[in-house]
Order: C-alpha cells, then structure tokens, then sequence
C-alpha cells in the first residue's frame, strides 16, 4: 500500500469514526471508553514484530514488554467492557 | 527495501477485516442490545490482526511472545473481575497509562532495530519520514503515559485532586513543546541516539506537568484527552507500518476520546482550552450566593421521606456523583422496587455530567440491575419533573442546580440542567449543607418550601428509607 | 493504487455513505435525491477519458455524448438542488 | 501497462479531495441551514475531478469537449430553472435516465479503446478482471436507462400508471438475467464485439420488463433503487479506473438510494420485493371497509371551514398528495396567514411517505415560503392532535387512516399513521368520496362524526377558505 491509499483509508476511517462514535447511546460511554482501551492496543502488532524479530536483543526484550503491556489492556479491556455491558438489563418482569 | 509493501494480499484483507470488525464493535455500543455481540467482534478483530501478524512473520521467540501475552492476559482478566463498578474512572486511566507505556517501547524497539520494522533505506539508515512519525509516536506515547499515571493517582485518591499551580508553568510547557518539537525535526537529520532518549524524556516530563494542575474533577477530561492521543499514536504507527486495522483503530479511538471531551466540556459549559489550562477548583469557597450557611431551610428523617414516596403516584430519582462515592445503587434499587410495588411510578433521570465520567450512572445503575428502559436521558425527561410528586436526588448537585439557567454570574451558567425544582415536592440526599459539589458553587434550591434536605451518608439514608417502607 | 487499496477505500466508503445518509433531514429527501443524481455523474471522468484520447474515433464520439449527458446532469443537478435548498427559511418575522 | 498505477500523487490527492467534497455534500443536507454550502462544495468536488482529468490527459479535442459540456450543461440550468416543484419526482427519474445511458456510452468507449483507459494487457486484450467491470457496469448502466424512461413516462402521466402484466414475466425476467450474467462470465474468455453488445441489449430489454409491471406510484421506490444502483455502477467503473472520487461517490450514492427505497418500503409497510415484483395496484376497489359508499358522512362548506379554524387555538394541517396535485401550496400558505393573524397557532405535519416521493411535501411547502420551523415530522408532532382544535387534511388520505392501526387485514396495517382523529375536528379536502388514495383502501374516518368533508378541488377549495376568512 502507498501512502496515498494509506492516506486515503486515513481520512475515510475518520469520517467513520465520527459518526460511529456519535450514533453510541449515552448510557454506554463509560463502556465505550473502556472498549476503546481495549482496540487501541492493537499497537501490540507493532510490539509482536519487535519481539519476533531476530536482530536486536534489547529491542526484542522492549517488543516482549511491550506485548505483556498491551496484553493487559485487551484482556483486561474487553473483559471488563464485556462484564459492563452483561449488566445492562431490559425490564424483564 | 521497504519490506511491508511486498505483504501478500490476505494479509491486508485480513487486516481490513479486523479494522472492520473494530468499527462494528463501535458500533454495537449504539443500543444495548447490540453491545455484547459489538464487544465480541471487537475480541475477533484483534485475534485477526494478532493472528495475521504472527503467522506472517519469522518468529525467533515463540515461547517469550506467548509468556508475555498470558502473563499480561492473566493480569488483565483478574483485574477485569475484580475491580469495582465505582473505581471504572481510575481503571481507564490505568489502562490508558499502559497503552501510552507499550507505544514507548514499541518506539524504542523500532528505533533499535529498524530494520525488522522494514523502515530503513538501502544504507541502513531509517527513512526521514519514518523517523517523524516515530518521534510523534514515542512522544505522544510518553505523554500519555506519564498524564494517565498522574490521572489514575488523582482519581484513585492516592494524591490530592488539588490543581498545584507552579509558577511559571505555562512558559515551561511551552518551552518543553518546542524542543520536543524542534529534537524531532532535527531527528529528521541526525539520527542519534541521544536525540531519540531526550525526546522520550521530555515527553514523560511534559505528561506530568501538563496533567498536574489540572484539577481531580476534570481529571474524565483529561482521561478521554489523553484516550484521543492514543487513538492519533496508533494512528501514526500504522502509518510507519502501512497497517490499516492501525489506521482503522486510530481514527476510532482518536474521535471517542475527542468526541467525550467535546460532550464533557459541553455539558459543563466550559472551554476545552480552559480545562487544558488548569487551575479549575483551585479557588475555593462559594462562588455564587453567598453567606449560604445563614439561610433557613427544612430537615427531613428517613421515615418523612418515605411517607412522602410512598403517597406519591409518581418519583423520579436523579443520581449523582454522590450515590456513586457512596455505593448507594443497589439500595437504591431496592427502595424503587418497594415503591413499585405500592404502585408508584419510578424513573430515572440522567443528566450527561452526572457522576465523575460519561454514562458513570448509567452503568452503576445497571450494575444494580436497574432496567435501563426505566433510565432516562436529560432531554428525554426533563418535561416530566412538572408531573413528578417527588424528586429524590441522590448525591447530585451541581447537575441539578437552577443558577444554570438564571444566574449570569455562576461559572455554571448555561450548562443544561435537569428541572428538579419543578417536581411538588424535592428531596436531596447529602452528607451536610456545607459540601459543595465539582463546580464549588451553592444550590439555592437547598433553601427552597419544597425542598426538604435528608443530611446523611446517602448508603445509610437509603437503607433507613428501605426500613421505613418495609 | 492496488486492489486492495481501493477495496479498502471503497468498504469505509459504504460505511460513511451509511452514516451519512442517515443524518440526513427527511425534510431534504428530494434535495438529496436530485443532488446524488449530480454527484453520481462523476462518470464524466470515465467519459473525458474516452473524449479526450485519439485512437478510435467512434470511442471518441460515444464519449463526447456522455460528456454531454453527464453535463446536464451535473448542471441541472446541482442547479435544481441549489434552486431547491434556497426556498427552506426559518420563521423571520 | 496499467498506465492509471503511475499517475503522480497530486492527482491521486485531487480525487480523494473531490470524494470528500461529495462526502461533505451530503453532510450539509442534515439541515436546512448548512445545505446550501453543502451543495457548492459538491460543486467544488465536481469541479475538481474534472479539472483533474482534464489535465493529466493528453486532449486531442478540447473544442468537442467543450462544446459537449457546454451543451449539456446549457440543458440542464435551463431544465433546472424551468421545472415545476411539482415536477420533482418525473425530473429525477429523467435524470437518471442519462446518468444510466453515460454509463452504457462510458462502458462501449472502453470497450472500443480500452488502451485509452489502461486496461490492455501486454498483448492488447482487455484484462479479464476489466472485462467484468466492464460488463457489469454497461449492464447496470442500462438497466436504470431503461427502467428510468419508464418511471418517466409513468410520472410524467405519458403512460398509464397501471401496471402492465406479461403472461410468464418472471420467467422471461430470470431468463433474461440469467444470460445477461452467463455472457458476462462468458466474457471473459472471448472478447468479441457480439458478446458485448447482446449483454447492452439484453440490459435494455430487462430494463423495461423490469419496471412495466410495477405500478405507477410505487415508481418514487423504484427511482431511489435505480439511483443506487447506478451509484453501484459508479462504484464499479471507480475499480476499473482506480479512481477514489468515483469510488466514494459510488458508496454514497448506492447507500443514499437504497436508504430511501428501505426508508418508503418500511413507511409503506410493505417489503422491497413485493414492490420489485410489482403489481401493486392492479386489483382496484376498496380492500377494506366494503360498501363504502352508502354510509352517512358530513359535508361542509368553505365558509364552515373558515369558521371553525377562526374559532380555533390550534391548527394541524396535513398536507398529501392532493395538495401537490392541485399546486395547493401557495394559497394553503396565505391561509395559515391568515388565521395567525387571529392568533390561531398553526404547525404542519409531514408524514414521511406522504405525497409521491420523500420530502416532497417538504419541498412544496418551502417553495410557498412556508418557514422549515413550523413544519413538523410524524415523530414530533403525532402527541399533539389531541391539543389541537382542527386537523385540516388537505390531499392526504392514506397516512391519516386509523385502519392502519386497528385493521390486521388492511393492506397497510402497521404502517405509521398520523393520528389526525384525534383532533377536536378532522376537515378533509378531497375531490370525492369515491376516490381513494395510493393504497386504494378506503378510509374510515371520512364518516366519523367529528369529520367533515370539503369535496372539491383542493386549491379552489383553500382559495374560498381565503376568501371566507378575509
Ligand atoms: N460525568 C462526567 O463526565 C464529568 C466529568 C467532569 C466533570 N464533571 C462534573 O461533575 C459534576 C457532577 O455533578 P453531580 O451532580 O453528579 O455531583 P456534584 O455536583 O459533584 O455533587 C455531588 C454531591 O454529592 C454529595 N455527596 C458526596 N458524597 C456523598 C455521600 N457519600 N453521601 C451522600 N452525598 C454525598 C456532595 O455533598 P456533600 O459533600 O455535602 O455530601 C455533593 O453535593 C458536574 O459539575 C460535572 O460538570 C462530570
Ligand atoms: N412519498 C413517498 O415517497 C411515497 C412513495 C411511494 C408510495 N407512496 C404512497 O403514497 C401514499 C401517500 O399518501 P397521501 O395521503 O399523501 O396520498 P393518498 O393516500 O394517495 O391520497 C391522496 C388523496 O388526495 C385526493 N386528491 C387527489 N387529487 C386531488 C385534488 N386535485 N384536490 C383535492 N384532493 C385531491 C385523493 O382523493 P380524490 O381522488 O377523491 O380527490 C386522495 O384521497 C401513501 O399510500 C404512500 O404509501 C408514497
């Protein structure tokens, strides 16, 4: 991919993310904050290829740290995002 | 040379999927009925990218990587499970501070071995442009980092939510700024090391400083701020890695945080800017009405409040931040319960700053099982206060206080507020007429006919009502 | 741009035209309809193409009358919308 | 080969700027105040991705080119200018109608100089993957030709609305399309001229059969499913020239029709495919209350009319199809003038289906200057006829009848109605009792007693209301 698709997929994702955030309900801010946690450590891609990588020993054991952090933040994120929104109940009785 | 642009197709489709599922994810939040499905494609799309990027890569260290990710797993989920419903301010911010963290090291990393990162030229030196974007990268990482950790200690009590004002400050960060800025462009020359580790620090140094005068209470502020920059970090690597589930994710998370803080300020009636600045609640003491303590006003017990429902055909209840300190919702539920079942009507009402974060009520309340189609929006109830008997607020304040509307002069005026007053009778739990609430400013409506004050912890006052019913 | 590109663009398009349709008034339903019957003739750029290029001289004429066609479209499209759009007033009196 | 892959980035930058411009074309339509600087920058946006062609192209005939879009364009402000509000719905259909025919003369110019748009392999063959654009775009590109010219004539009153029933239709329809998509696989092995044109041909041909059957004012459902489609065929001709302006907008405009097509089917109550499949309308009479004729109802005068809204707090006025029939709007507007000048309060409601496409009602109104902030939509004005003295329904029939509520066997039972009867009084211009509206169900409430009927023409009947009233 050049950088002006990438640029193009850029700007477009932006409009997405405007009107996606807009159109969540007020009453699932709290998990949306908490969900967005959880999506925005899809930089441990960047940590993976770190700590693949053969090279550079600190920089694998940085990648290997960096993975164990991001790992927190996915899991813990949309575990408690997923333990929030089972709360959320219709009248029922 | 620049390796990542010979990937094979699935791989991009793969990582479109996953930037794909990120929206969808997004997007399920739109209705509570649709989150919990939104939620697990979030989980599939980062299984994709993770799962993408891991077969396409020769991994000299499969063991360590699957150690790092069950040890960081392990962690996550017990955290997840055990945290409490009124502590999710402080775990957002901790989780926020550990994203910033790992876009630091995975900047650090990149800088060290550029070439797995397929961003160097034929020499072996690291693309100019490439170089930008990791410096915007690690620093707006580090700032992160550093703005969540002093977040998470303000909120979380463990340093005084207190704005401390150094002087000077505003020339220092600037200051700061421009050599951070001023480092990254010469980066763009000169790739040595030193250059790379002063930016880093000084990205840390400014994350403190920046987030240290602002106020605890606007601490959610600073959170989705800092929630944004993330979003923008991610953005910029995916960027330097031409990976579109990056560039995806970016622009999600950056709009979330802008958006929240957008609808924070707007609520409060305040400038960004003036958050950003500082020194908000440092001022203290009444800013409105003065002389408050003076006035005369009605003390209700437990039982006066419960007679007073239990006549009423229809309640509303508006829960603030007060009810959440106080761990007071579950009781709470079981007090609307009791009252349903003698046949009186009961709402919620739910103004968008109630609480200390975005939808804090909402989520309380539905931790008590409160259904939330009895949970209602500002707008969407605000003309009912009007046929309301009882407006039983419940550790809110500011959020209900009329000078909003009236008063020219109230660092309040003109934020949206919920018509309490307009109910026959009102009914405000609260610990003692002295504490103010965020804003620091006094609720004439204390002092009101119909307004009677229950002066208690708002756990206990409940619990008494509940007695009082039962 | 490669395939994979302009897959991506088009897939966060779909998501922006979805959105972006939506938060239309429904009070400016026949605007919209008239104006992304301009917007659609952006074909043109396929017909300038086929206009402007020597080689074939009945693919040069088929082009010149999708010029045209596209024209009035774009033309009165954006026209009547416009024409439309200036009638909607607030209450002034 | 691919010659586009080498276009330089400025151009490449141009279309994307253009494909916002269109984005944000779009935007400015979700309100009456920013649609207007909405509509110049679609402008701008198309103004761009001509330039842009125009200059990375070697011209070997910039005065037919000229002279082209002059003439078109000529065409077009004079058609803009000239046409009648109410002549909406025929002018889009005939609009389309052209965006389809460029669309099938585009795809044979490719056909006949496929070097010109870069789609020749080494050997001078059309790329496969082209070759299915290609046959999928004429072929899309014709249908909406043909189907267009048919809801044309079918607006335009040029052709009786009725729908036209062949013996065995689906049969010939799914043949025909059956080897429309076998030839254009077929295509792609053999890339001769007969293949080509018996696809344009056959597309034609379904084009018709496709809309004949479908009753005229079902044809608003199937201009919006025309519109998308050619949006699709943008979409596609956007992958053959890897071209981001053409790709947005084919996203847009696809979304944007067939947002609509589902916004009317679901307001009509009925499902997408049994308009497609068509026939509705065909079987005349009253489907619900039979003998309708003989029952007593209440027949009023202009000057009762003028009466009762004198005396009244509030007027609802429901415009329909009716009203844009008789071009009513005009003298409808110097009425509600008239009684605000004697303090009576007058709003209008808009159902979303009423009148022949959506929004028209809207579009008539503001063309009689009748402010945007008094006319309301279903959702926001439904509580309020029980507050109000006079429903005045003027041309409207369908969308006021309460069968949709209580009859299961009504052809349009769950459609959303507008709860007109529970006015204090309901008046109801119409021409006669005999005729029915779109949905050919006779309605109810025309022999309700708190109903009375103005038979007459529309326009001449809210004329004598002026007169009585001034
Ligand atoms: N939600 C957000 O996203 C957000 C973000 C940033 C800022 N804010 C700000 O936070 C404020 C929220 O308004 P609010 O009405 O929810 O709260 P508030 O105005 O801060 O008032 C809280 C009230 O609860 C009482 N309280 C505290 N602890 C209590 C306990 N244990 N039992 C009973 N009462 C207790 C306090 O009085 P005593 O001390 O006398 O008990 C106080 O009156 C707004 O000013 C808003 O702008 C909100
Ligand atoms: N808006 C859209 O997008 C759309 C699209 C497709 C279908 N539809 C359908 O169209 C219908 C729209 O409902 P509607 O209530 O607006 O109209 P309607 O139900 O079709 O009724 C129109 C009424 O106007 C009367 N009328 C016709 N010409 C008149 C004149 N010159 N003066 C006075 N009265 C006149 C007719 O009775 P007389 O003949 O006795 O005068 C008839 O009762 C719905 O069924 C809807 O589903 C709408």
């Amino acid at each position: 991919m050049d950088f002006i698709s990438i640029l193009s997929i850029f700007v477009l994702a932006c409009f997405v993310g405007y009107y996606v955030v807009w159109s969540v309900t007020p009453a699932l801010h709290t998990p949306l904050m908490a969900v967005t946690n959880a999506i925005s450590s899809v930089i441990i891609v960047g940590a993976l290829i770190a700590a693949a990588a053969a090279g550079s020993a600190s920089a694998k054991w940085l990648g290997l740290i960096a993975v164990a952090l991001a790992s927190v933040n996915i899991f813990g994120g949309f575990a408690v995002t997923a333990r929030m929104l089972a709360m959320y109940k219709k009248k029922d009785r | 040379m620049h390796e990542v642009s010979a990937t094979p197709a699935w791989v991009l489709i793969a990582y479109l999927i996953s930037g794909v599922c990120f929206i969808l994810a997004l997007r399920g939040l739109s209705s509570p009925s649709t989150s919990q499905r939104g939620n697990r494609l979030g989980m599939i799309g980062m299984a994709i990218a993770v799962g993408t990027t891991l077969a396409i890569h020769e991994i000299a260290s499969i063991a360590e990587i699957v150690g790092a990710i069950a040890i960081g797993g392990a962690i996550g989920l017990v955290t997840a499970k055990r945290i409490q419903m009124t502590a999710m301010p402080q775990l957002v911010a901790a989780f926020h501070s550990l994203v910033g963290m790992a876009a630091v090291l995975v900047g650090a990393a990149a800088f060290l071995n550029p070439a797995a990162f397929g961003i160097v030229d034929a020499a072996g030196a690291i693309l100019p442009v490439s170089r930008v974007e990791m410096g915007l990268g690690v620093a707006i990482g580090a700032i992160t980092f550093s703005g969540s950790v002093i977040a998470f200690l303000k909120l979380n009590g463990n340093m005084s939510g207190a704005p401390i004002l150094l002087p000077l400050r505003h020339v220092i960060n600037l200051g700061t700024l421009v050599a951070i800025l001023g480092l990254i462009a010469y980066f763009t020359q000169d790739q040595s090391p030193w250059i790379f580790w002063t930016v880093t620090a000084l990205a840390f140094a400014i994350g403190f400083l920046l987030i240290i005068p602002i106020g605890g209470a606007d601490m959610p502020v600073v959170v989705s701020m800092l929630n944004s920059y993330s979003g923008w970090a991610a953005a910029a690597m995916g960027f330097t890695l031409h990976n579109s589930a990056m560039i995806i994710t970016g622009a999600l998370v950056g709009s979330s945080g802008a958006i929240l803080s957008y609808i924070m300020c707007r609520a409060m009636n305040r400038s960004f800017i003036s958050v950003i600045a500082g020194g908000f609640g440092a001022v203290e003491g009444p800013a409105g009405g003065a002389a408050a303590i003076d006035r005369p006003y009605k003390r209700g017990s437990a039982e006066d409040a419960a007679f007073l429902m239990q006549q009423a055909d229809k309640v509303i209840i508006v829960p603030g931040y007060g009810m959440a300190v106080a761990q007071a919702q579950h009781v709470l539920r079981e007090m609307a319960d009791l009252l349903k079942k003698e046949g009186v009507e009961v709402k919620y009402a739910i103004h968008p700053v109630a609480g200390r974060m975005p939808g804090h009520m909402n989520v309380l309340l539905a931790e008590a099982n409160v259904p939330y189609d009895e949970v209602f929006e500002l707008e969407d109830i605000n003309s009912e206060f009007a046929q309301a008997d009882v407006a039983f607020v419940i550790g809110a304040n500011d959020v209900t206080n009329p000078a909003a509307k009236t008063d020219k002069s109230s660092p309040i005026y003109g934020m949206p507020v919920l018509d309490v007053e307009k109910a026959r009778t009102v009914l405000f739990i609260k610990r003692s007429m002295g504490g103010a609430g965020y804003a620091g400013v006094d609720n004439e409506l204390f002092y009101r006919d119909n307004t009677m004050m229950l002066l208690a912890d708002a756990k206990k006052m409940v619990e008494e009502i509940v007695k009082a019913l039962g």
